[in-house]
Parts: structure tokens; sequence; C-alpha cells
């Protein structure tokens, strides 16, 4: 592998996940018009929302602090680097090494920690609201997170995605117990973090149980935009990071030129099915208590756990 | 020549002070007469210092390494104390609870008193060294009284009923022992000379010495103030002026401890088993836990340093029953720091309940802001005394320690339970007097703040370097203490 | 067992019995006579022992026991109990016949204490130096009994007593100069209590000494 | 070239002595404070610095020793320096150089004699850190551990007319003592019984391992009292707040790190022959002490004792890896044991530099407002915008957030609980990554109670009509404050940036301590990436990754501009429309918690006041108690004083009983005797 190839691959993989992000959001909202015998919109309608945000004027609160205006790009920032790491098209990208899974969780949480800031910064009740639930779910959902790709980590013997996914998708097939609870307790954190049901409702407004949206209320034109759009990359580099970790077949290696049509079309191809499995689990589940989300989210907690003691057990 | 003049001088100025009655200058003169007794034991020092121990007066007095430093010591604290008590005996005068004919007795009984305690160091002939002891006690019988309440009556009687049969042991125990130096040493005046009785304790009859040693530890043990003898301790000290307070912890209870420790030599050499010592272990742990544990219910501030008296004697006590080098010298080191530290504490405590017209220590409140001075010598005071690092109560304390540590390790606990409840009772009760709202108020007269500062920084030194021929001199008494 | 040695055991029994009895003594002007009676048993077995071992300064002490045992000291407490006017009434912690009892067993343990060292003892003191002991320990009994201050006093000097007893029969008497501090100590003493006599009635109206125990530990 | 430099112990002592200067002047022109006022911190400062360079050039150097003519006869004072204590002076010299700078512009308007006791006691405080950290015997040891336990306890009473300080600084230095003792048990029962207690001996001694696990646990317990680990942690949320905050910032920032650097000198260094069932003792208090302390700071209201509960959780996360490195070594894997055991230090130092800073603004909202109660704070971000700044950088390093320096050592933390797989033992296998996965937990819930302390005092509006309290001085932290923070901060970012500098500063610290440093592979790798163990395994790069943060937010942001537009409006709060709003409608502290407290509810001990229907003026409060107090504290104090209580029998005040005890007493010898 040269390095400009790899470079051109990363930048590549980077653009490209921002720019599909907003599809696969679109994606699911269609998938769950359908199973909700709703006429559904189009799958390109979060780009129209997106544009339509950008152009208008932001209105913004008298004593908002810089911290209020800088966030939405910090998010927007934090995601972009997320979707940067994650082997999506190709393991091996240069970049790569600059960032394990724990790096990874960390950005996750930077990027948590400054809206829940951005929403307390108003000083309305609304605010602070979200940002304390958001932390509430935040804490239970990012260990549950690392430990499951602890569990990964120690099956592959590295927290480097790139060489967990090559291990992972060149082995010989075998059925790891542990990471049938990693899945499990993944696809729980991955509901929880993205702000679904059964934790929060993305399309709820006006309702003292929402939880994200309660965050980002004072967000108008291009800040909401973007924190939109990170919300899309968030759920995008959710779902790649569990197809790396649980279906890795047909990636590509870095400046591997030749495999990359492969690649996108499996990826596509996942990214359709996980999609429309999200809109069907969503369709499925009613939203919890915000006080059972706890319950929710430590159960979560222990699968990711007792996936990792799995793996010593039956290793042993 | 030095050591004459080193018990001339207060004897003389016993005298002078009892004759001359009360005079304005009765203080000065009592407080010069001390400087006068601390030079000659500077001069007696600086004498053995160079030419090494010596005896005087047909060998009837003695000077040697372990009786050097309390004497100077001794001298010392009697000076410092003659200061502080000259500042603290006129603000009782202002206050009205003192008049002349109590101040002539007070100042001519310290003299006396002082006289008492160097000649019971200083004395080689043991049967003068009893004699020494009772007249110490009765010396300070008169002071503990001073006052005249009921209370300090009733201390003074219990102080003079319990330690006069506790003293009647101890001349029993001296009996015993010239019984048994007599059949050695033949009769007559030799054979109550500590020097001589030294010499032979290899030949003295084991049974009769150790049971001589049962009633000098006795005897001798409840002017330590060893529990379950130390019950006039606390009474005595609580109830009596606070300069007779000072030398009473700071000196008498030395000088008692001395002479356990002069016997114990001899019943060592004498039983060639740590009779003896296992004696002085006992007692010395029973009365540093039970002290402990009786420092948190007091209310009394004076009784409180009383009963850590009685607990830092314990320690001594046990260190001495412990042996060897290191822990005789941790034991000769802890008179030391003890004394210089709990007569500094009891400086700042006389003036701080002057101050408050108490000495009940819920009533004595921020010291520190009235008077910054006492306040902080009380507090620096008593963390020096719970042993806390640089003072030099923790180096002996940090030598005790270790070597219970490897020698006896079930005393271990005991030492640490006793250490710490210590720690909290002390400290949990001067922080608030010393810190917070005050009510203090101001005094007729300056305190007397030198003699603090001036121990608090000797036990400071102490703890961070000590002299080379202390050392010497501790090193050889822990020689022959063994 | 020369007459000496007889007489000085006899003089031994003596100071024992009147140490029993000053244990089971009730009225004080008593108490004061049989101090005295023992002071001159003690002074009386001093100048025996004197005699027959020769020290010169044994008939000093003997002496200076007379003049301050029989005579002084009796006579100060006379005239203080005269003074303070309390002849009478000696009320005892524990009763009498109990006292007593406990006075026995105390003799027997100082005797069975004291044979392994009288064994080594020279002529006088083979049997005195348990009795001295006994008397020593029956003396504390007193003190721990008797609830007035002037018969703890009297115990104390008993206590001396004995104690003299011991130094002069078992070790034929101590260097001149430590006998004469004792002396003066216990002489110092005496007055000192004497003082405190008047001030304990000035502050508590009464020589009991249950007013004095306002000092202690709650 | 070398020659001229001061040799690192020569030139340590120095500081330290001028530490001692300093402080010894600042008493003698009690009148005129202009030295204590305006010298002596930055000078104190300035020693700092050098105390840093000095301990940085110790790390590469051979170790010195030195023996003083002072101390006991037997044992004068041995002075010595290595790797590990040229680490800890680093760190002390660092973080005291930024607080003693902040201190300068904090005590500024004190009163005259209070400031000149405060430098007195505050340049002891320093030097005896420094002493500690030299000392090469056991008494020096104590005496310097001592002396700093006490200057410290004067330095937190420094607010004595307080009841809860007078009680606060007590309950420190009693259990600061009673931990003392134990280290003093554990110098004793290292010397077995030879009576040689340099540390040249204890480390040559050879403990039996029943004695060296009992050396172990002394030193556990003693160090652990002044680390602030459960059970032993009473003290340290009582302490902390109450000193000024310079102190508060040096007790929490430096001298907790003391009995780390106690720990690790006497676990590593001089007992010898680690054993891993040590480790899981420690794992597991540091476990506890770590949720323990976070969970009770979400509780919290007052700022510093909501940062000091932090200090306890902290030490737990250091703990952890003084643990993992434990057991790692004592089960014969000294590579990744000293890859734990790098973690725990870094996250030492780490520590130090971003809890100071913590403390530091906590010290400058105090003085510019008089609050310390975060419900009556709110919106200082417009008031206080530099202070606001610094203590975002703080926050965000505390809660383990990349590019920043908390990360890092919990990421090296991770990356040592990773290496679980080649331990022999099953049972000690799985569980080693189960800790791990409570530090996951942690460092969750600190982003948490950080987002609860910088959205409620920063940001919003002030929720209390502001009444100022006396000494508030109502403006920004300014001059010798701000660089204090700042260097402090600076110090967050470099730590959190350049790690690979600190990893092979520490590899050589633990090289001089274990025999072994990290592999190869890893202390090969450049500058740019922290490589744990192989590249393959773990790495990263923060320098990278802030690059890419930075560049991307920044394309981002200009992406915008130059596409759309940059117009603002500014408006009402939107807040769903509601019309009624008022600043007192915002989360406070204790709402902030309310969700944890409900998950957590059986940890607390809790006393709730809730306001009637009719109250006027309806007010919330929660008091939050710890429920050690009722299981061990007030247990072993009640049982004292039933002793004491049985003891005070003894005197009954008849003195015909005290002649009884007398006479029981002789006639009980005599028949000993027999």
């Amino acid at each position: 592998m040269n390095l400009s190839a790899g470079i051109a691959f990363q930048v590549l993989q980077s653009v490209f996940v921002v720019l599909a992000a907003p599809l696969l959001m679109g994606w699911v909202n269609q998938c769950r018009a359908w199973l909700q015998n709703r006429t559904a919109p189009s799958v390109l309608l979060p780009y129209w929302t997106l544009a339509k945000l950008f152009h208008k004027d932001a209105v913004i609160a008298r004593d908002a602090s810089p911290l209020f205006r800088l966030t939405p790009y910090v998010l927007f920032g934090c995601m972009w680097l997320a979707a940067g790491i994650v082997p999506v098209l190709a393991t091996g990208l240069p970049f790569a090494p600059a960032a394990d899974i724990i790096a990874l969780v960390g950005v996750f949480a930077l990027a948590r920690v400054f809206s829940a800031l951005a929403a307390m910064d108003i000083g309305t009740s609304f605010g602070g609201l979200g940002a304390r639930r958001e932390m509430l779910i935040g804490f239970l959902a990012e260990p549950a997170m690392l430990m499951t790709l602890f569990t990964a980590a120690f099956i592959s013997g590295s927290t480097q995605l790139t060489t967990i996914v090559d291990t992972l998708a060149h082995r010989a097939f075998a059925i790891y117990p542990s990471l049938a609870f990693a899945g499990a307790a993944f696809l729980m954190v991955l509901l929880a973090e993205n702000a679904r049901i059964p934790i929060d409702n993305p399309t709820t407004h006006l309702e003292l149980t929402m939880v994200h949206e309660a965050m980002i209320l004072e967000y108008s034109a291009r800040h909401l935009a973007l924190i939109e759009w990170a919300v899309a990359i968030k759920l995008f580099a959710y779902m790649t990071i569990g197809i790396a970790l649980f279906m890795p077949w047909g990636i590509a290696a870095a400046g591997d030129w030749s495999a990359l049509p492969l690649a996108i079309a499996a990826l596509l191809a996942k990214l359709a099915l996980a999609g429309a499995a999200l809109a069907l689990l969503e369709t499925l589940l009613a939203k919890l208590r915000l006080f059972l989300a706890p319950e929710f989210l430590s159960a979560a907690f222990l699968l990711a756990v007792l996936g990792m003691l799995t793996h010593f057990l039956v290793q042993a | 020549m030095e050591i004459t003049l080193v018990l001339g001088v207060p004897l003389i100025g016993g005298l002078l002070l009892a004759l001359t009655g009360h005079k304005r200058y009765a203080a000065e003169l009592n407080a010069l007469m001390s400087l006068a007794t601390f030079v000659a034991a500077a001069l007696l020092t600086g004498r053995v210092i160079a030419d090494g121990p010596m005896t005087a007066l047909h060998e009837q007095l003695f000077i040697d390494p372990f009786n050097v430093f309390l004497v100077a010591l001794t001298a010392l604290v009697a000076f410092t104390t003659a200061l502080f008590s000259r500042p603290y005996m006129r603000i009782e005068q202002h206050h009205g609870r003192l008049n002349a004919a109590r101040l002539r007795l007070y100042h001519s009984m310290y003299q006396l008193f002082t006289f008492m305690m160097l000649l019971c160091l200083l004395s080689n002939n043991v049967g003068v060294l009893w004699v020494a002891m009772e007249g110490a006690t009765l010396t300070t019988v008169l002071l503990v009284s001073l006052y005249r309440t009921p209370a300090s009556i009733e201390a003074a009687w219990k102080y003079f009923i319990l330690c006069s049969v506790g003293i009647a042991q101890a001349l029993f125990g001296t009996i015993l022992l010239y019984f048994a130096a007599e059949r050695v040493l033949g009769p007559g005046g030799t054979a109550l000379l500590w020097t001589h009785l030294y010499a032979v304790r290899h030949q003295l009859e084991p049974t009769v010495v150790s049971l001589a040693f049962v009633f000098l530890l006795l005897g001798f043990g409840t002017k330590v103030g060893l529990v379950p003898l130390h019950n006039w301790l606390p009474d005595a000290h609580a109830e009596g002026p606070t300069p007779i307070s000072a030398v009473l912890s700071g000196l008498l209870l030395n000088v008692a401890l001395y002479a356990v420790v002069r016997s114990k030599v001899l019943v060592d050499g004498a039983l060639g088993r740590n009779f003896s010592g296992d004696l002085m272990m006992g007692f010395g742990l029973l009365s540093l836990v039970v002290a402990a544990f009786f420092l948190s219910r007091q209310k009394d501030i004076k009784r409180m340093f009383a009963y850590s008296s009685i607990e830092h004697m314990g320690i001594v006590t046990f260190a001495f029953g412990m042996g060897g080098p290191v822990a005789a010298f941790a034991g000769l080191l802890h008179m030391t720091v003890h004394s210089l530290t709990k007569s500094a504490i009891f400086f700042t405590v006389g003036h701080a309940s002057q101050k408050t017209g108490t000495q009940n220590m819920a009533d004595i409140r921020g010291l520190i802001e009235q008077s910054p001075t006492i306040g902080w010598g009380l507090v620096l005071g008593s963390l020096a005394i719970l042993g806390m690092p640089p003072f030099g109560v923790f180096t002996s304390e940090f030598m005790v320690l270790t070597t219970a540590m490897h020698e006896h390790p079930w005393a271990t606990p005991f030492l640490l339970v006793a250490l710490g409840v210590a720690f909290a009772a002390i400290f949990g009760k001067v922080q608030p007097m010393v810190f917070g709202e005050t009510t203090a108020r101001r005094l007729p007269h300056p305190p007397a703040l030198v003699p603090v500062f001036l121990h608090l920084a000797l036990v400071l030194l102490l703890g961070l370097y000590i002299p080379p021929y202390l050392v010497e001199w501790y090193r050889q008494a822990a020689a022959f203490i063994g | 067992m020369s007459l000496a040695n007889q007489i000085v055991n006899l003089l031994a029994a003596l100071l024992l019995l009147i140490a029993f009895a000053m244990l089971s003594q009730r009225r004080i002007l008593t108490l004061i006579k049989l101090l005295a009676w023992q002071g001159g048993a003690l002074a009386a077995s001093t100048a025996i022992v004197a005699y027959s071992t020769g020290q010169p300064h044994l008939y000093f002490s003997a002496g200076l026991t007379v003049a301050l045992k029989v005579g002084l000291i009796p006579w100060v407490l006379h005239r203080l109990i005269d003074r303070l006017n309390v002849r009478w009434d000696i009320e005892t912690l524990i009763n009498i016949p109990a006292t007593m009892l406990i006075g026995i067993g105390l003799v027997i343990f100082a005797f069975a204490l004291a044979t392994p060292i009288s064994q080594m003892a020279s002529v006088f003191t083979r049997s005195t130096l348990g009795i001295a002991l006994a008397s020593v320990l029956l003396s504390f009994l007193m003190m721990i009994v008797r609830r007035k201050a002037v018969p703890q006093v009297i115990g104390f000097l008993a206590m001396e007593n004995g104690l003299f007893f011991a130094a002069t029969s078992a070790t034929y008497g101590m260097p001149l100069v430590v006998e004469l501090g004792v002396a003066l100590d216990v002489l110092v003493g005496t007055f000192i209590f004497g003082i405190f006599f008047f001030h304990i009635r000035e502050q508590f109206d009464s020589l009991d000494i249950r007013h004095m125990e306002k000092l202690k530990q709650d | 070239m070398t020659g001229l430099l001061p040799s690192p112990l020569g030139g340590s002592l120095a500081v330290a002595v001028c530490w001692l200067l300093i402080a010894a002047l600042a008493l003698l022109p009690a009148r005129n404070s202009l030295f204590a006022r305006r010298i002596a911190f930055p000078l104190g400062a300035l020693a700092g610095l050098a105390l840093a360079a000095l301990g940085l050039r110790a790390v590469w150097l051979p170790p010195e020793s030195l023996v003083l003519p002072l101390g006991l006869p037997n044992l004068p004072f041995h002075l010595r320096i290595d790797p590990l204590a040229g680490f800890f002076l680093t760190l002390l010299g660092a973080v005291s150089a930024g607080i003693s700078t902040y201190a300068a512009g904090y005590f500024r308007d004190e009163g005259a004699r209070r400031v000149a006791l405060i430098a007195l006691q505050y340049h002891v405080f320093v030097a005896s850190m420094a002493f500690v950290m030299l000392a090469d015997d056991a008494y020096l040891f104590m005496v310097a551990w001592e002396t700093m336990a006490l200057s410290s306890y004067f330095l937190v009473i420094t607010d004595h007319k307080l009841p809860s300080t007078r009680s606060a600084g007590f309950l420190y230095l009693l259990i600061a003592h009673l931990g003392a003792i134990a280290i003093l048990l554990c110098f004793g029962v290292m010397s077995g019984g030879r009576g040689d207690y340099t540390f040249d001996a204890l480390r040559a001694a050879h403990l039996s391992p029943q004695w060296a696990t009992v050396a172990f646990l002394l030193a556990f317990f003693g160090f652990g009292a002044k680390a602030g680990m459960i059970p032993l942690h009473a003290w340290l949320p009582e302490a902390h707040p109450a000193a000024p905050s310079p102190v508060s910032a040096m007790m929490s920032g430096v001298m907790i790190k003391t009995a780390i650097y106690g720990m690790v000198r006497v676990i590593y260094d001089l007992i010898g022959g680690v054993r891993w069932e040590w480790g899981m003792l420690v794992l597991a208090v540091g476990a506890g002490t770590m949720l323990f302390g976070v969970l009770y700071a979400l509780m919290q209201h007052d700022l510093k004792r909501l940062l000091a509960y932090h200090s306890v959780e902290n030490i737990g996360i250091i703990l952890l890896g003084l643990g993992m490195s434990l057991v790692f070594i004592g089960s014969g894997h000294p590579v990744a044991g000293a890859l734990a055991l790098i973690a725990a230090l870094y996250h030492t130092l780490n520590h130090a530099v971003f809890k100071g800073l913590l403390f530091l603004g906590s010290g400058s909202i105090l003085h510019a407002t008089g609050l310390r109660n975060l419900n009556d704070m709110g919106g200082l971000i417009r008031k206080l915008p530099k202070t606001a700044l610094y203590f975002l950088v703080g926050a965000l390093a505390i809660s383990a957030l990349p590019p920043l320096n908390g990360f890092v050592s919990e990421w090296l933390t991770f990356q040592a609980a990773l290496q679980a797989p080649i331990l022999e033992n099953g049972v000690v296998r799985s569980l080693v990554p189960l800790f791990a996965a409570t530090l996951a937990l942690a460092g969750a819930l600190t982003a948490m109670c950080f987002v609860k302390v910088y959205g409620i005092a920063f940001l919003g509006k002030p929720r209390e009509a502001q009444h100022a309290p006396a000494g508030a001085t109502g403006h920004d932290a300014r001059g010798m404050e701000l660089y204090g923070m700042a260097w402090l901060a600076a110090g967050c970012c470099m730590l959190g940036l350049f790690p690979s500098a600190v990893l092979l500063m520490l590899n050589r610290v633990s090289a001089s301590l274990t025999g072994q440093g990290l592999s190869a592979e890893a202390l090969k790798s450049s500058w740019l990436w922290l490589v744990p163990t192989a590249t393959q395994q773990a790495s990263y790069a923060p320098i990278i990754f802030l690059a890419v943060i930075v560049a991307v937010t920044l394309l981002a942001y200009l992406l915008v501009r130059r596409f759309y537009h940059g117009r603002v409006r500014f408006a009402d709060p939107w807040d769903c429309g509601f019309a009624e709003q008022s600043p007192r409608m915002q989360d406070t502290a204790d709402a902030f918690g309310q969700p944890i407290r409900h998950v957590f509810g059986p940890l607390y001990l809790m006393d709730r006041r809730l306001p009637g229907p009719e109250d006027p003026a309806p007010r919330f409060s929660l008091k939050i108690e710890d429920r050690h107090w009722y299981w061990l504290y007030l247990p072993v104090a009640r049982l004292a004083e039933f002793v004491s209580a049985k003891i005070a029998l003894l005197q009954q005040g008849r003195v015909s009983i005290y002649l009884l005890y007398s006479f029981l007493t002789l006639l009980a010898l005599l028949v000993f005797v027999r």
C-alpha cells in the first residue's frame, strides 16, 4: 500500500460517509413509513431539509455564549472524524492508527458533552432537562459500547479497528458466543445513542419525554442543519461499526482499488438491510418510560460484560 | 564545687525567701535564684563534659551520664517555670486569688522543691534519695493547696496521703535493698551508696532484691503516676497553681522515674533475668492505655494534660522496661522532651485559663484570636506532645515503637490504640480552644512567652538534631540501664 | 537464742499486737496512745539491738524514736484533736471483725513472704522482717478502712513505725544521715498533716474524708 | 556541560531549603506584608519550576544519595533521588509553580497577618512534600510526612471561625495521624528486627511472604488514608473544600499524590517481591473508591466538595492502574505490569494538573462571586470568560475526553486491562477486564458530573438574585491568577498532546523500579504516536487527532460560510414557546443529579425536604450523607467512648479506694514475685 493511495482512500471514505449519511437517514424514515402504512417521503428528503435549513437566517437567544455557536461545528467535526476512523470501505487507512476504539468512544463522548453543554447554555428549562437525560443515557451507554468493543478487541488481540476487522473478516468461520452477546448489547447501545425508540423518539417535539430534541430546541438554521447532519453521520458511523464488527465480510484493503466496487456494493446492501431492520425495530417497540432507560442500558452493559466474560470462559 | 553550688543555691534561696517574707521583688528573686541554680547546673554540666563523671562530699553526691542531663533539665525547667510564674502569680494576685503570705510560701517552697529534686538526682545515697523524694512531696503538698479552695484541699490531701503511703513502700524497699547490700558490703555508710551497690549488684541476694524492687517500684511508681497508683496526679495537677502543675509534670515525675530506673539497674544485675523489665513494661503499657482512654472524658484542661503526663510516663516506663540501648535511649530522650513540652503546655494553659477565667475546656474558645502567641503555643505544644514530627517527642516515640515492634510485637497494638485514642482525645479538645470565636480577655500583665517558645524550640531541635554530647550521655546511660 | 534476741522478738510481737489493736480501735485518743506505745516498743527494740551489736548510732536512733514517736508526735496529735474537738467518732468503712479477719490473712501472707528471706538473715532478723512487713500491711489496711482524716494519718504514722522497725531490727539500722532525714520527713509530715486538719475543717466543717470525693471522673 | 548544572539531588535540596527560607521570611516582616504578599509566592513558583527541571533531569540520571548530619544519632537524614523521586518532584515542582503563581494573585488582598501565616504554612507544606520524595530513610520520611500533614492541617483551618472548618481539620489530622502510625508500623515490619531504618536496609531485607503481606497491608492502609481511598476517605471531602482554593488545589493536586508516591516506593521498591493477590485487593479497593467518589460527586452542590469527591474518584483510577500492575508483575508479566504502572503514574500526573486547575478555577469563582454552592450560580461564562475557558479545559480533561490529558491515562489504563489474556489464572483474567468496565462507567459518570458543573455554574442564567457576599470582587481572575491557571491548562493540553515523551520518562521510572520497561516496539515508535505495546495492537496519535478534528471543524465552518451565509438574528430564547421563563426554572445541581439518585438510590443516605403546596417561597433541600459514617466511623467512636466510660469508673474520688488500689497492687505484685 502506498501512502498516496491510502490518503486517497481515506478522503474518499470520509467524503462518502458525510454525503451518504443523510441518505441512510432517509432510507430508515422511508422504511418506517412503509412499515407504518404511511406514505413514505422521498429518500432524499433529509438533503432537502438540510439545504432549506442552511438557507435560513440563524436565530440565536440573546445571551448565548460562544460555546453555543461553536458546538454545531464541533459536533459535526467529531462525527466526521469518527467516520474517518471506522473502516467503512477499507481497512488499513492511514489515519486509522491515530485513534482506536477507545478513542472512538472518546470522540462520541466529546460530542455528547459539547451538545449537553450547549443545551444548558441558554438557561431554559428544557435545555437542562435534555442535557441531564442525555448524560444519564450516556453514562450507561458509553461503558456498554466500550465493553462491546473490548470483546472484539479481546478476540483479535487489538484495539485497532483495522486489525479487529482484518482479524474478523479473514478468519475461518467460527461462532463466537461472546460476539452474540456483544452484538445484542451493541444493538441496544445503538438505539440509545442515536436517540431511537425505545429510548427516545427522533420525531417527537413538545413532549416531556424528549431527550435529544430537548437539547437542540434553541438551534435553528445552519446550526440546526449541522447538528442534524452530525446526527445522521453518527447513525451511519454506528451502523458501520456494527457492520465492521459483526458482518465485516467484503471490506477492501486501503489502496486496493479493484476491491472497492465490491466493497461499496456490499456496504450499501448491508446498510440497506440494517436500516430496514432499524425501522422494523422502531415500529415494533414502544418507547420506554425515561426511568426504564437506565434498566434498558444496564441490561446492555451487563450483556456486554457477559460477552466479555464468555470470551474468557470459552477461551479458557 | 559546682555540685554544692547546684544544691546550695536553691536551699539558700528557699530559706531566704521564707525568711524575708513577701516582698515586691520576691518573684524576681525567685527567678534570679533559679537562674543562679541553672547557671550552676550549666557549669556542672560543662565540667562533666570536660572531666566526665564525678563524686563529691564523701561520695554522698555523684554525677554520671544518667543524672547529668536530668540535673540540667531540672534546673532549666525550674528556671523557665520561675520566669513563667512571675507574671502568672502577679495576675493571680491581681485577680485576688492569692495574698502576700501565700506568695511567700509559694516562692520559698518553690526553691525548696527545686532543691529536693536536685538532691534526689545528685544523691549517691539511696536513703537520701528517698528522703529527698519525700521532701519533694512535702514541699509541693502545700503548694497544691495554695488556693485553699475545697477542691485544692481535697486534691492536696489525696496527693499527700497517696504519695506518703507510696513513698513509705519505697522506704521498705530501700530497707530491703540495704538488707541485701549489707550482707555484701558490710554495715555502715557504703551499703546505701549507689556507686557501691552498682559495683556489687551481681552479688546481691536475688529474692530480697526482687522483693525490694516490688516495693521500690510501687513506691516511686506512685509518684511517677503509674496506673493504678496514679489517682493523686490529675487532682493535684488540676487544682494546684499552674507553675506547680508544670514542675510536677515536667520534673517530679521524671525524678521519680529516675529513682525507679536506678533501682531497676541494681535488680537486673542481681537477678540476671528481666523481672523488673517485665513489671515496668506491664505498668507502662497499662498506664499508657488507661490514661489514653481517660483523656477523652476530661473537662478540665489541666486535668487532661495531667492524664497526658501519665500516658507519657507510661511510654517511658515501657521503654525502660523493654531495655536495650535503643529503647533506653528513647526513654531518656522522651523524659527530656516530655518535660520540656509538657511544661510549655502548662505555661500556655495557665495563661489561657487566666484569660478566660476558667479551666473548663468548654468555656475556653478561640485563643488564637485574642492572643495568638498563647494559642499557637498551646496548639504546637499539644501537637508536639501527641508525637507529631518534627518535634522531639516523635523521635523518641519512633524509637520506642520500632523497638517494641521487633522485640515485643504483642505490645504494639496497645501502643498504637493508645496513641491513636490519645491523639483524637487531646487534639479534639485543643482545637476548639485554640481556634474559633474567642472568649478570652486581656490580662493585667503581659504573659510569659519566652519560656513557652524556648521549650518548644528545644523540642523542635531535638526532633531534628541531637547534640553529640547529649547523645553520648544518653548512650552511656542507656548502656548501664541496659 | 540470746536474751536480747528473745526480747527483740517479744517486742516485735508486741508491735504486731499493737498494730492489731489499732486496727480494731474505735476511739482516737486510744489510737494515739497505742501509737505512742508502738513508738515505745520500737525504741526499746532499737536500743536492745544497739546494745547487743554495739552500734552507737542505734542508740541515737532509739533516742530519736523516743523523742519523736513517743513524745512529740503523740503530743502534737493530742493537741490537734483537742483543738479540733474530734475525740469520739470513728467509723470504719468495713466492720471491725471483717477487718480483723483480713488482717490475719495479711499477717500470714507477710510471714509466708518473709520466710525465705528470714532464712538468710542475721540473728536478730529471723522473724522481725515478717513482723515488720505484717505491721506495715496492717497499717495500710487501717488507712484504707478509716474514713476520718486523723485515724488515717495515725495509720500512716504506724506504718512508718513498722518501717523503722524493719530498718533497725533487720539491718542494724540505716546510716545515720538517712535516719535523720527520715525522722525529719516524718516530723515535717506530721506538722503538715496537722495544718491540713485545720484546712479541711475550715473548708468542709468536718474531718470526714467522705466529703472529699468531689474530684472524680464522671 | 553537565558538570556545570547542579546535581539533581543537591538542587532539589536547595529548592526545598529555599521554600523553607521563604516560609521563615514570610513570618519576619509580619507588619509590612510586602514580602508575603508580593514576593513569597512568585519566588516559590520559580523554585517550583527549578525543581521540576531538576526532577526531569533526575529521571534520566543514575540515582544519587546524600547523608545530612541531622536526625537521629543512629539514623541521620538520608536523601536520595532516583527516577521515581525525580518524576514526583517534577510533578510537585510543575504543579506547585502554577498554584503558587495563582496564589500570588489570590492572596493579594488578604489581611497582612493572615497572608504571612498562609505564606509560611504553604511553603513549609511544599517543602515537606519535597522532603517526602527525597527521603531515603524511615525517620526522615516520617518527619517530612507528618510535617506535611501538620502544615496542611493549619492551612485547612485558615478559616477557623467556621465550625465546619474546624471539624474538617480535626478529622483530617486524625486520619492522617492514624495513617502515619500504620506507615510507621509498616517500616517496623519491613526492618524485621534489625533496627536499621535506612531505605537501603529495608530494600535489602528479605521478608517472608506473610510478613511481606503484613507490610503491604499496613502500607496500603497508611498511604490509602492519605490518598483518600474508601473507607478512609471521610476527611477528604471535608478538608479540601475548607481550605483556601490554592491550598485545596495543592492538597488535591499534589498532596494526595505523595500517598501514591509512598505506595509505589514502599510496595515496589522497598518490599519488593510483589504478589498478585495484593493487586486484586488494590483493584477491588480502587474500583470501589472510584465509583464511590464519582457517585457522591454527582450528588454534591458545593463546587469544592464536588471536586474533592472527584479526587477520591481519581485516586481510585490510579489505584486501579497500580492494582493491575501488581497483578501482572505478581503473575510474572513484568512488561504488562510496567504498562499498568506507567498508566497509574501518568494518571497521577494528569490528575495533579487538571485537579489543580479546577480548584484554582473554583477559587476564582469564589473570589469573584463569593459562591460555592452551584445552586446559586449560573451564567458565569459571561462574567468570568477567562476563568470559564480554563475551567472548561480542566473539565474536559477530567472527563477523559480526547485529546486532553485525562483521556491519555485512562486510555493507557484500558490498554493495560486489555493485556489480561496473558494471565494464567482464569478468575483473575476475567476480573481484570471487569474492573476496566467499572473504569468506563466511572469515566462516563465523570463526564456527566462535569457537564453538570460547567452547565450549571458557567452556562445558563444566574439562578438566584445576586446578593454578592462580602469579599466578592465581582471581576474575573486577572494577572497572576490567570497565569497560574494558564500554566496548568497548558499542562493539560501538553500532557494530552505529547504523551509519548511522558511515556518515555515513565518508562525509565518503571525500569528503575521493577527492572522492566515497555516493549522495544513501544519505545521505538515515533513521537507522534503513543504505542503501549505494538502498533498492531493499539496506538493513539493525539496531535493528528487534534489536527484532524480542528481541520474538519474549520472546514465545516468555512464551507458553510462559503456556500451559504453567516447571518444571525438575536431573539429571546424559544424554549418550546413557553412564555413564563425565569432563571429559577433552570436545572439546579441537585436536579441534575436526580436521575443518578434514582438509579443508585440505595447507595445514598438521603435527607430530602420537599416544599409544601402552600409554600410562598418554595425551596427544595437535599442532604446526602456518607454511609461510611454510620457503619465505620461512628461505631469506632462509640466503642472508644464506651471503653473510656468503663475505665472512668476507676476514678470515683474516694481516697480509700485509691489506697485500696495501691494495696491490691502491692499484694498482687508480692504474690507475683514469689
